[in-house]
Parts: structure tokens; sequence; C-alpha cells
């Protein structure tokens, strides 16, 4: 005992010394920026032709790096000397941990996939190259073979991406653009187009609807869920979106508005129906909604709402001789307001991250622009993924077209998933990114669940939602 | 309690794996402890006493045979039902408690009508702390004891709950010369005082001798002999008890029997009437020479050591199967430690011949 | 003894390792130190420039937080409850292991099969295990299965409990995280016992044999008395493991550190630390700092308690 | 003194009797410690059946709300897809690389760290030895960013020696093989030092014999530790080149249109305990040993 003892004495002489050492040295190493100020590219800036290596961290499995390894080979056809290093580093989480620590001794990769909010916690650091400059730069770069391109995007490049996709990039609350589009998915309905046929149901275009139906079909099936929800945090924030209630704003010191009137009622209606059984989602079920919808013996679910991009486990198993048990149908997500959809849109975008050496940042964007603005990337990377194109263009692209036209319950139940994704284009919505917006949506999503689930033990309802709404954000600003 | 051993044998299966077999550790002992007797099992390491020990206590099961604790058959029995005292080579000690919680351990295993109070263990324990000279040490544990007062406490705890017969695992071979000498003497006093049958294992011969009633010589799991020590001393069956007992050892020569007459080295040094002629070998016990100008045997003479009382001689002769030839003279002889040589008489009491070849005794 | 030669020449011995710990342990300890006190220090603020002052701040965000007492309890409760039942356990399973012959190598092979796993898999398996599919917190419900524990206790006629999802007790979660984390910690310290078994002379046992010692006495008296230094290491180190558990609670709920509808409910010290490590490097070495004198205190406590009843 | 009162005592007994009670008490004392221990095994094995029966479960049937206990369709090709989607060649060496260079030197500092401690005399020896078992009480979590700044300011990123260094020092192995040193007589060393026998004569001559099996388990834990690492050498060594198992088995793409293939994830550790699990089968003895002999004491 005794012995510790000392020792603890002994360190502690140690770091007291080293301390005062420490901050001495931190406090002269101070330097003149701005905290958390966004890197702008010089103006002018292009790329001279030099070698140069860089380094793009995804979450690409197999076949996508396959096709992404495709595309790099065409890319430096144009511009051979500018070498591309990619890894997949695990998940997007696994992503934005790798580079948040390596940023802190400028290790950082050149390019990767992106969040807003990774960017958020980046731009922390002030590490994110804005692109404004260069969408807009007008200089030129000159090729392999000689010939030009522009370095910024042309005005058909820019009206090319899909509205919502391409605003994400500015949503960091001072208006300048971040982050560019890879590929999307968004959330939407699935249904058991056999069981809906025969039982003369019509699909629900809003939530009242639904309700009705949900009520119907119990009487139908009794022993049924007739709706999975893949994501209570997606439910909540779109549901903000529908009913043009606060949910976050980027402004600094007031990010956190979602507790209002509004919110607070949908979600006690949303528990209600679960307490009705109308509803469950693949945490408080206990296993993935889809493998509910799927399911041919015991509980079923009827209706599914999830990731368009996860449309082939929204499938069932084929049986021996090919086909599938009953044919699945994908719609929109049900709307408060039919005439002004909004659906959530999700997926990577890429951004660039800040470097000694300009050549490497200026490289790095004719790659990003590059794989975000070629027709022939997208449509091949949207149909081996599942996700979908940024671009409106991929649709008239043949191969991609043809694609779409084969779109089916069945065997092309990826291609139905992309259709319906692009017929509701408009829709689109993102929400404003900064640091901590990943904890609201956290809270929000764990708020729902929350109520969801206590809801049935709660004597006063209204008041331990209340109380709820209070505890998430006050969780929401002791994190952020 | 009278200890009865029936035609025991215990067969290990060989260590050796690959090998196969098994090992005979016990061959068909026979043997019977007269009650209240000190019986020493003695012989050199692997000769099977330790296991008769154990096969005693209960602690290993004979292969075959039988033991009797009087007119009972305890063969079955398990070691805790047949109220046995056994004190470890090393004790076994349990390290963790004091003296007194050692020596009160066996009694609070007490059952039923058995069953003490508090003060009786207390008491109980005080008297075989006494008994063996340890009272004043209770309260310490067994590391603060040394080698001599552990193994008083290891006698007290095996004595404290009154076995019926009390065994011994090399009670001294971890104590020093001096404190051998006085242990020993210990358990012969506690023995007698308390009459229990007791049996204690050694490869120690002196110690074997000086205090037991009897002793049973084993070898290679075979009894060689079972008597009172002067009768086993006096009256080896073979050359290997002879060899075995007895301080310094006995001389060991080459001989040949001829004619009624014992030959060493070509000398006849002894009438052995009645023995055919044969080879032979001829044990002589260190105090069956003396000192003869006209002894037959004639050695070369190497040293003379005075030990008070005796002296001491050290030879050498051709015949002697041993290196030296030690033999202990009376001191009133007179011997010219600077001769060449010497010249014995033997004493026949103390000369034994045995077979050359099965090296059983002939007796004359 | 101590002369100059032998002085330097330790020295000279221990020169590479303290060098190795000097780099990367001491140094790391020390800027936990200046973090802790950098008042809402945040390296990759730092990196964008922004200037921090020093004092105890983090300390006070930690502490007033509302989550670190249910961190905190959620620790000590899991520490109070399974270093006990794993070292009983393991204790009785060494000993058992330690009195049979047949089969004892391929039994004690088993039991060490945790410890070369991989614990997110087995995490998975005992989710998998004590999950219930269904809206089990609804009014109307809907069970698809209770899952293999449910329906193992169903033979012995006892209702399905809902384990670890969305409306679960949190006597139920605590429940399961002490089986989880007392069968993961069986290995190490069956293993660690059943060495001090085997190397207990076996003379003990045939004293007390001879003394008609009842089984339960041997255990409780001899057994348990001549391990007491190897218990004390198991029972200290199960400890210090004990206040840093975390992957073990991810292992069955998640990173979200709850069942559905209560997140957070199971977040633990180290937890709360990960959880501050990404962005809130300050508040992360504080609460270090915090768990660090729990550890310290709790292992003094366990030190001088086993100086006392460990022997010899 | 006591013939009467123990012929009483042993006498009343009926013996025959109290043979055959003990026999059967035998019996279902073994049987009871063999259920025992046979259920504890059954409950200690099932994860791993799950584990297995898993990795040969397809995706769909996998996630089936209720898990099926053998899977309908024996998906042998998991195995190889784990195989497959990761470099297994380069893996493998990398690792034994890294496991058998770190185990060597770390078993050296080790030594003759513990050799100082156990049987030279200096100054503040007890107040390091204390601060070093102190060190043991931190959440390491906390070294990873500092330790990550500092190999980058030295230039390792990506080498194998970031990957082998800054872990060489275990406490816990000093700690250990000091215990184990400690029981080995003084008398030796005072012997031979009086024969004139230099210290790292003696410690290679004596000391190390003795407490092989120590070393052994050492050596044991090290290797499991660089098989099992994955945080480090993920920040730090992530390239192919210096790739280690576990970082390239779960880096490796295990995700399926969004969804992780946990059937061929579960392959991908069944892979990984293997050889883990036959150096215990293997060396189980030394392991034993090592623990026993080292004698741990509070």
């Amino acid at each position: 005992m005794k012995k510790i003892l000392t020792a603890v004495c002994l360190i502690l002489v140690i770091v007291l010394n080293c301390f005062a050492l420490a901050s001495c040295g931190d406090s002269n190493s101070t330097e003149t920026k701005d905290s958390g100020s966004a890197f702008v590219p010089d103006e002018g800036l292009t790329y001279d032709g030099s070698e140069v290596e860089i380094t793009f961290y995804h979450t690409m499995g197999a076949n996508l790096r396959t096709v992404l390894d495709k595309y790099v080979a065409k890319f430096n056809e144009m511009y051979p000397n500018i070498k591309i290093v990619h890894s997949q580093e695990g998940g997007y989480d696994d992503v934005r941990d790798k580079i948040s620590t390596e940023l802190t001794v400028g290790n950082q990769p050149n390019i990767a996939y992106c969040y807003p909010d990774h960017v958020a916690l980046y731009n922390l650091a002030g590490s994110v190259v804005t692109l404004d400059s260069f969408i807009n730069s007008k200089a030129e770069v000159t090729k392999a073979d000689g010939s030009k391109e522009v370095l910024g995007f042309t005005e058909a490049q820019i009206a090319d991406f899909i509205d919502a996709y391409y605003n994400e990039g500015k949503e960091f609350g001072d208006g300048k653009m971040y982050t560019l589009p890879l590929s999307k998915s968004t959330e939407v309905l699935y249904y058991n187009k056999t069981f809906f046929d025969a039982n003369n149901l019509s699909v629900p275009t809003t939530w009242d609807e639904l309700e009705t139906l949900c009520a119907q079909i119990l009487t139908i099936d009794p022993n049924c869920i007739p709706l999975g929800y893949d994501s209570e945090a997606n439910w909540f924030i779109t549901m903000a979106e529908q009913l043009k209630s606060d949910y976050t704003s980027a402004e600094a010191g007031n990010h956190f508005l979602f507790d209002n009137e509004t919110n607070r009622n949908f979600v006690k209606r949303f528990s209600e129906w679960h307490q009705k059984g109308y509803v469950t989602t693949q945490e408080i079920y206990g296993a993935y909604t889809s493998g509910l919808f799927v399911a041919q013996t015991g509980t079923k679910s009827y209706m599914s709402i999830g990731s368009s991009a996860g449309a082939t486990h929204q499938r069932p198993a084929a049986t021996d001789d090919g086909s599938y048990p009953f044919e699945v149908g994908i719609a929109t997500i049900p709307q408060a307001d039919a005439s002004n959809k909004k659906v959530i849109s999700q997926g990577p975008s890429l951004c660039i991250f800040n470097n000694a050496s300009q050549q490497e940042v200026v490289a790095s964007w004719l790659f990003v622009k590059y794989l975000t603005s070629c027709v022939e990337f997208q449509a091949e990377f949207g149909m081996v993924s599942g996700y979908v194109p940024v671009l409106e263009s991929v649709a008239q692209n043949p191969v991609y077209a043809e694609f779409i036209n084969t779109a089916n319950g069945g065997d092309n139940i990826a291609a139905l998933s992309a259709k319906v994704c692009l017929e509701q284009k408009d829709a689109y919505y993102t929400s404003p990114a900064f640091n901590g917006s990943s904890e609201a949506r956290d809270q929000v999503g764990a708020l729902l669940q929350f109520c969801m689930v206590e809801y049935k033990n709660a004597s006063d309802k209204d008041a331990m939602i209340k109380k709820a709404f209070e505890d998430a954000v006050a969780e929401c600003e002791y994190m952020s | 309690m009278k200890v009865e051993l029936r035609n025991l044998t215990k067969i290990f299966p060989s260590r050796n794996k690959k090998v196969g077999g098994e090992v005979i550790a016990v061959n068909d002992f026979t043997f019977t402890i007269p009650d209240g007797t000190l019986v020493g099992l003695l012989g050199p390491s692997g000769c099977g006493k330790s296991t008769t020990l154990y096969m005693i206590s209960g602690l290993q099961k004979p292969s075959s045979g039988q033991i009797f604790f009087g007119e009972e058959d305890v063969t079955e029995l398990s070691p805790e039902n047949r109220g046995v005292g056994l004190v470890f080579q090393n004790y076994a000690l349990y390290p963790h408690m004091t003296v007194k919680q050692n020596i009160m351990f066996p009694l609070q295993n007490l059952k039923g009508a058995d069953k003490l109070t508090k003060d009786q263990m207390l008491e109980r324990a005080l008297e075989a702390a006494k008994l063996v000279q340890i009272d004043d040490l209770m309260d310490r544990k067994p590391s603060e004891l040394s080698g001599g007062q552990q193994q008083r406490v290891a006698i007290a705890r095996a004595l404290v709950k009154m076995p019926r017969v009390l065994l011994l695992d090399e009670p001294l071979s971890n104590l020093d010369a001096r404190l051998r000498l006085q242990t020993r003497e210990e358990i012969r006093r506690i023995q007698k005082e308390t009459g229990i049958t007791t049996v204690f294992v050694t490869h120690d011969q002196e110690e074997a001798m000086s205090i037991s009633d009897m002793i049973v010589v084993m070898k290679t799991g075979i009894v060689q002999q079972v008597g009172k020590p002067q009768d086993i001393y006096d009256d080896p069956t073979n050359l290997f008890v002879a060899k075995f007992l007895g301080t310094p050892p006995i001389n060991v020569f080459k001989g040949n029997v001829a004619g009624g007459k014992l030959y060493i080295g070509g000398a006849a040094v002894l009438d052995v009437p009645g023995v055919s002629d044969r080879d032979v070998t001829v044990g002589i016990r260190p105090e069956g020479f003396n000192l003869d100008e006209n002894g037959a045997l004639v050695c070369e003479l190497s040293n003379v050591e005075v030990m008070g009382r005796d002296i001491s001689i050290v030879s050498k002769n051709e015949a002697s199967l041993n290196p030296v030839i030690r033999s202990i003279i009376n001191s009133d002889s007179k011997i010219d430690a600077t001769a060449k040589t010497v010249k014995y008489s033997l004493k026949p009491h103390k000369v034994f011949i045995f077979d050359a070849k099965t090296e059983e005794r002939i007796h004359f | 003894m101590v002369d100059s030669k032998q002085q330097w020449k330790a020295w000279i011995y221990l020169a590479p390792a303290i060098v190795l710990l000097l780099i990367f342990t001491v140094w790391p300890i020390i800027n936990t130190l200046v973090m802790a006190f950098t008042e809402d220090y945040s390296s990759l603020s730092a990196l964008g420039g922004k200037e921090f002052t020093y004092g105890i701040k983090n300390f006070q965000k930690v502490i007033e937080y509302k989550g670190f007492i249910n961190c905190l309890k959620n620790t000590l409760l899991l520490c109070v409850l399974t270093v006990p039942i794993s070292t009983i356990l393991a204790l009785v399973i060494a000993v058992c292991l330690n009195s049979i012959k047949f089969l004892q190598r391929f039994l004690q092979t088993i039991f060490f099969l945790p410890y070369v796993t991989n614990s997110i898999a087995i995490g998975m398996v005992f989710a998998a295990m004590f999950n219930i599919v269904g809206n089990t917190a609804a009014d109307v419900q809907v069970v698809e299965t209770v899952g293999i524990i449910n329906n193992a206790l169903g033979l012995f006629g006892i209702e399905p409990i809902n384990w670890i999802n969305a409306g679960s007790t949190y006597a139920a979660n605590i429940a399961v995280m002490t089986v989880y984390i007392v069968w993961n910690a069986l290995p190490f310290k069956i293993l660690i016992l059943l060495g001090g078994l085997q190397s207990v002379n076996k003379q003990y046992y045939d004293a007390a044999k001879i003394d008609s010692t009842p089984r339960i006495r041997v255990f409780t008296k001899i057994t348990v008395p001549l391990l007491s230094p190897m218990l004390a290491y198991v029972v200290i180190t199960g400890f210090i493991g004990g206040f840093k558990e975390y992957s073990s609670i991810v292992g069955i709920f998640g990173d979200k550190m709850g069942p559905a509808g209560d997140y957070g409910r199971l977040n633990t010290m180290v937890g709360y630390i990960y959880d501050s490590i990404k962005n809130h490097q300050g508040r992360a070495s504080a609460a270090a700092l915090i768990l660090f004198g729990i550890i310290f205190i709790v292992t003094m406590i366990n030190l001088s308690v086993s100086k006392k009843k460990t022997h010899y | 003194m006591a013939e009467k009162k123990t012929s009483k005592v042993m006498q009343e007994r009926d013996m025959q009797k109290v043979s055959s009670v003990q026999k059967i008490e035998k019996i279902i004392v073994q049987t009871a410690l063999y259920l025992f221990l046979g259920i504890i095994a059954i409950i200690v094995l099932f994860p791993f059946y799950w584990m297995l029966i898993s990795s040969v479960k397809s995706l769909t049937e996998y996630n089936l709300p209720v898990p099926t206990l053998f899977p309908k369709q024996m998906i042998f090709r998991n195995y190889i897809d784990a195989f497959s989607t990761a470099n297994l060649g380069t893996l493998f060496t990398n690792t034994v690389y890294v496991g058998v260079v770190s185990t060597l030197l770390s078993l050296v500092i080790t030594v003759l760290s513990a050799f100082a401690f156990a049987r030279l005399e200096f100054k503040g020896k007890n107040a390091l030895f204390g601060a070093l078992l102190a060190t043991m009480m931190i959440p390491g979590e906390l070294f990873t960013i500092t330790n990550y700044s500092t190999v980058n300011d030295f230039g390792w990123m990506n080498t194998y020696t970031v990957l082998i260094v800054p872990f060489l020092v275990s406490v816990f192995y000093i700690y250990l093989l000091k215990q184990n040193f400690m029981q080995i007589p003084n008398e030796l060393y005072l012997a031979a030092k009086v024969d004139g026998t230099s210290d790292l004569k003696y410690l290679w001559k004596v000391m190390i014999p003795l407490s092989l099996p120590t070393l052994i388990s050492i050596t044991i834990l090290k290797m499991m530790g660089a098989w099992n690492s994955y945080v480090w050498p993920n920040l730090v060594a992530n390239d192919d080149a210096h790739l280690l198992i576990t970082n390239g088995l779960r880096g490796a793409d295990f995700t399926v249109d969004d969804m992780v293939n946990y059937p061929v994830q579960m392959a991908a550790v069944a892979i990984v305990s293997f050889p883990l699990f036959l150096v215990f089968v293997f060396l189980r003895k030394y392991i034993m040993k090592g623990v026993s002999r080292s004698g741990i004491k509070g």
C-alpha cells in the first residue's frame, strides 16, 4: 500500500512538472486563425499535370471497388499522373473516426466518403476544402491527349444534379459548398402487392390512410404487425419536414429546435399506433423488419419502410422453381400532405481535405468532379450498388434506361426501387449539418423509440413525452 | 489395537506408458502388528514401505489381500472411517492455521455422538500439545516454527483424535542430526505413554533399530525379515538384511567352504561344520574381529582411528567386496599403527555366511 | 547490498522497458492530465485554432452530467455482481475439474475456449439467445419467438421474461449482463485457480481425509485458504477489469448501450469516455482520471482486505 | 491414554454399512460432478456451436426472426468468401512476423526488467514497481490518441515498427515473471556470484530455464495479442503490405447491399479463432504450469 502511494506521488510530481512545460508550449503555439474556418483554395489554381498521389477512403464492397477501379483507369487515361489510392475503411463511422484521429497529425486522406455531420466535425479543424471556387473556376486543365477542359463545372453539369442532392453540400449554415453527392438512397414503402391485390387494398399515400389501412389489415390477419419501419430517426425527421415543423438549424447556439407541439403530437400519435399493434421498428421488434416482411411463416408484416438501397432484402426467398411467394410493390412513403411530398435523402457524398500540396487538392477536385459528373460511372455504380445516381441525365443513359425498364417486384426489384426513387426526385429534402447534427439525429430517433415503448406504462402520457423531448434536447446540448 | 495384514499386494501400472506392464510395489505381505507396539518399516527407497503405510491408512487401496484392525476387516473402508492418525513426511501442516487450529482441526470433523463442545476440543488439543511439549506455541503459524516443532505439531494433530493406529511416514528425515536423535526418543516416549499401535516408515536402519519394538525389512516389495531389532541384527536371513542393518556396515568378503572350513582369500578363517562345499559370500560384523597375531585373516593396514572406548581399524583385503574393511576393537587391544599388515581371528557368532548365488543365509 | 555498481547495473537492465514506458505510457498519461485540465478541450477544435483556458471545468461537466451517475451506478453494480459470482463459480468449477480424472483435460480445454474467441461474435450469439422477437412493449402484442433462453426456462414452467428488448426491465438487463460478463470472465479465472489448485500439495488433502473432514469443510477450511493468494489476484484484477467494463455491453446491446426504447440505460464509465473521446477529449480525460481514482481506491481497499485475509 | 475412548468411538459403527454407504456416496458425488461440469461445458460450448452453425447459414436464414438450431442448408462457401475477400497469405505472414518479432523482443525486455526487480537492489525500486502497477489501472483507450501522434512524429506510419515497438513492454508480464523469479532461491544467485558467474550468464543459464513455463505462457499470450489486435493496427498500419489477420478479415467486405453478411463474418471469426485454439490445445500443459508456477501472490 505504502509502496503504491509513494509511486503515485512520484507520478504526480513528474506530471505536474511536465504539465507546466506542456501548458507553456501550448499557449505559445496558438496560431492566429479563426476557429473552425474552412479552407478556401487559391483563386485561379489549376492542375499543372504534375505527379500526385491521391488517397480516397470509402466503404465500398468488393463489387463496387471493381466498378471504381474501372473508372479510375478511365480517369487515368485523361490524367495519367494522378495516382488514385483508395481503401475501404469499414463503415461510415469507421471512416469518420479514423479521419478525425488522422487530422490531428495531418495524416488525413485527400478524399473521403462523408455524411454532412462528418464534415461539420472535420470543419472544427478547418480541414475541409470549400468547393465553390473550384466549381466556378474557369481555369483550364490540359489532359494527357492535349485537349483541355474547364476546371469548374459547366452550367449544364450543375443543372444535371438532382437539386436536393446538390444542395445538401451547402447545408452548413455559411452557404458554402463543402461536399458533392456521389450516390444516394432514400426511404421507400415496400408492400406485399400480392396480399394488397387479393384483399383489394390500396397503397396509402398519407399517414391518415395508413392508419385506416393498418386497422383494416389487422382484421384480415390479426396475428400480424401491418407496418415495419426501419429507422425511428428517419421517421421523426421526415415527419418534421412533412409537417413543416422545426427540427434543427445550422445557426450556432440555436441548433436544437425539435421540442415543439407539432412534433410532440406526432410522436404521441405513433406511440398509440405502436400500442395498437399497427407498427413496429427494427430495434423494438428485435429483428430486421425486412425479415418480418419477407417471412412466410409466423408473424408477418405487409408493409415495410426502409432504405431504397436494400430492396433485395425486402424480397422473399425464391422457391425452388425460381418464383417468389409474393410480389413486392414499392411506393413513395406516406405523406402528411400528398401534394407536397417529402422524402429523406441519405447516402454518401464526397469531401476533399486540405493539404499542404495545392496540386493534390486540385487533383482531388478533378477526381471528385469526374466521379460525380460522369454519367457512365453514375449509371454503373447505381446499378451495382442499389443506390440512386445523382444526375438526372443518367435516366437517359441507354444501359440504365434498360435497367429501369426491366423493373419488377421480383428478380429486378433493385430496378423497381431505383425507378420509384427517380420518380420522386423533387421530394428529397436534407437537414442542416453542424457539429452535433448526428447527435440530434440519434436523439430524436431514441426519443421516438422511447415514447413508443414507454407509452404503455406511463400514467401521464403527455408529461412523459414532454420530459422525453426536454431530456433529448439537454443531451444534444451536452454532447455538442 | 492389533493390526493384521493378510497377503497384502499392491500393483501399480508402470509409469512408462509406452512399455506398459506393471510395477509390483508390495508383494504378498502378511504380518500381524501386536497391540500397542511400535513397528518400523525399513528399507531403501522404492521398497514399498510407504505404500504399505498408505494402504494401512486407506489412502491407497490394496490390489489384493486384506487389512484387519483387531477383528474387523477395514480393507474396503475409506481413510476417514478407519480412525488412523497419519504424520506426513513433510508434516502437511495447514500453513494458514495456527498450531492450535491445526491440532483442533480433526476434532471439528467429529459428528453425531462424538461431537465435542468447543471447550472440550480446546482441552483435548491442549492435552495433545502438552504431550508433545508444544503447549507454549499454540498461537504460532507453522512458518514460525522450527522443523522439530512442526514435527511435534504434526504428531499432536495425528494423536488428538485418539486414533486406533498411528502412522508416521519418514518422521525424522526432514530434521537435522541433533534433532533427529531427540525426536526419535520423543516418539518412543509418546508411543509408550499413549500405548497406541504405531507404524513408522524409515530408510534409516539406525532410527528403526533404536526405537522399534519390531522391524520389518523390505526390499522391492517383498518382506525380507520381521523381528525384534536385535534379533534381526544378530540373525539376518539373507545378505541384504545383513548389509542393510548395522553401523558401520557389515564387511563382505568373497569366500568358499571346503571340508567344513571357511576360506577367505585362500586362508581358512573359521570352522563351519555341516556346511557342504561351495562358493559363499561372507559377512563379518565390524565387532566380529579379534586382533590376533596368529589370526588367519591377514589384511593390509590403512588407518587406525581411536574413538574413545573403541578403536576403528581400516584395512584392505583382496577378497573383500567392500573397498575397505572396517573393524571395531576394544581399545584395550594394542595395535601398531605403523605396521604394514594386521591379522585377525573371527568371532563365530558375528560371522554370517551366505550362498554366493541365492544370497540366502547358510547356518552352521 | 545496495552498492553503486548494482545501482547502475539495475538501471541498465531496466532501461529498455523504462524508455518505452516513458514514451508510450507515461507521456500519454501526462497528455491526459493536460487535456483533463484544459477546459472543453477538443483536438479538432484545437487544430482549428481554438484557444482554451485551464481549469477544472471538465471535471464539473463530467460530474454534473445526469447520465454520469447512471454510468457510475451501472459500473459499480456490474462489478459488485460479476466479480463475486464469477470468482465463486470459477472456484467451484476449478475444484470440480481438479477432482476428476476422466475427461479432465478435455473439459479444461473446453472451459478455456471463450478465452480464444472473438468477443464480438460471442456477444452476437448471446444477444440472439436472449432476444425476444415481437412487439413486446405494445398493448397489442404479437410475439414471434421468445428466444432459446426463454424456451429453456419454459421447460420449468417459467413465463418468458423480456430480457433485453424494448420494454425490458433494468433488472433483467443487468441479469443478462451478469451472465455474459461472468461467462467471459470464467476461463481466465478457472485457469488461474486450477493452476493454483494443481500446485497445492496433495498431502493437505490426504491429511484432511485421514481426519474424516467432510468435503464442504475441506473446501472452506483448506482449499479456499490455500488458494487465497490466487483468489485475491483474481478478485483484484476482476475489479480493475470490471470498472473498465464496456465491450461486453456493446456485445449484447450494441453501441447504444441499452435496450430499444431506453438507449444509454446500461452505459458505463468507459462507455462515457468512448462517447466523449471523439470530440470532447477534455471531458474524456477528466472522466478517465475520475475512473482511475475510483479504481485506485477500490484496489487499495482490496489489497488491504486481502492482506488480512490471505495467508502466508 | 486414548485407547479406551478410541475403541468406543470407532467400534460403535457398523463398518460394513459405512463401507457401502461410502461407495454409493462416491458414485453420487462423481455423477454430480460430471453432471455439473457437463452442463457448464454445454453452456460454454453453445455460443461456439452457434458461431459455427451461423457461419454456414445463408444471410436470409441468419436473419430469420426465429433462428434455426441447425442450418437448413450448409453454405461452406461462406468460408471461401471469408478467405477470398482478404489476401490470406500476406495476412498470415504479416501476423506471424509481427507476432514472432514482438514476442522475442518483448521477452528480452521482460526478462531483463523482471530480473532487475527480482534480484538487484537499487534506490526507488519499490516505488518504481508500484508506479508500474498503477499504470495498469488506467483505461488504455486514452493512450491511443497521444501514441498515434507520437508514432507519426517518429515517422513510423505503415511500418512493422509501429506494430511492434509501442506495446513491447507489458507491466503484467514483468509482474508475472518477477513473481516467478522471486521463487527461485536467492542462494543460487549468491552461489553464482561466488563462482564469478556474470549476471547475464546466470540469467541465461539458471533463471530462464527455471522459469520456462512462465516464459512460454507469456509467449502464447503475446502471440494471441498479435493475433487479436485490431484497433491500433487499423489506425497506424492499414496498408496492404502490413495488414494483420484480424484487420484483414474484419476490414474485408462483409457487407452486401447495406447489410453486414454476418454468416461470412462468423466464418472469418471462426478462421481467426482456430489457430489460437490449436495453440492452446497443444501448449495447454505449459500454460497451466506457467500460471501455477508464477505463484501469483498478492
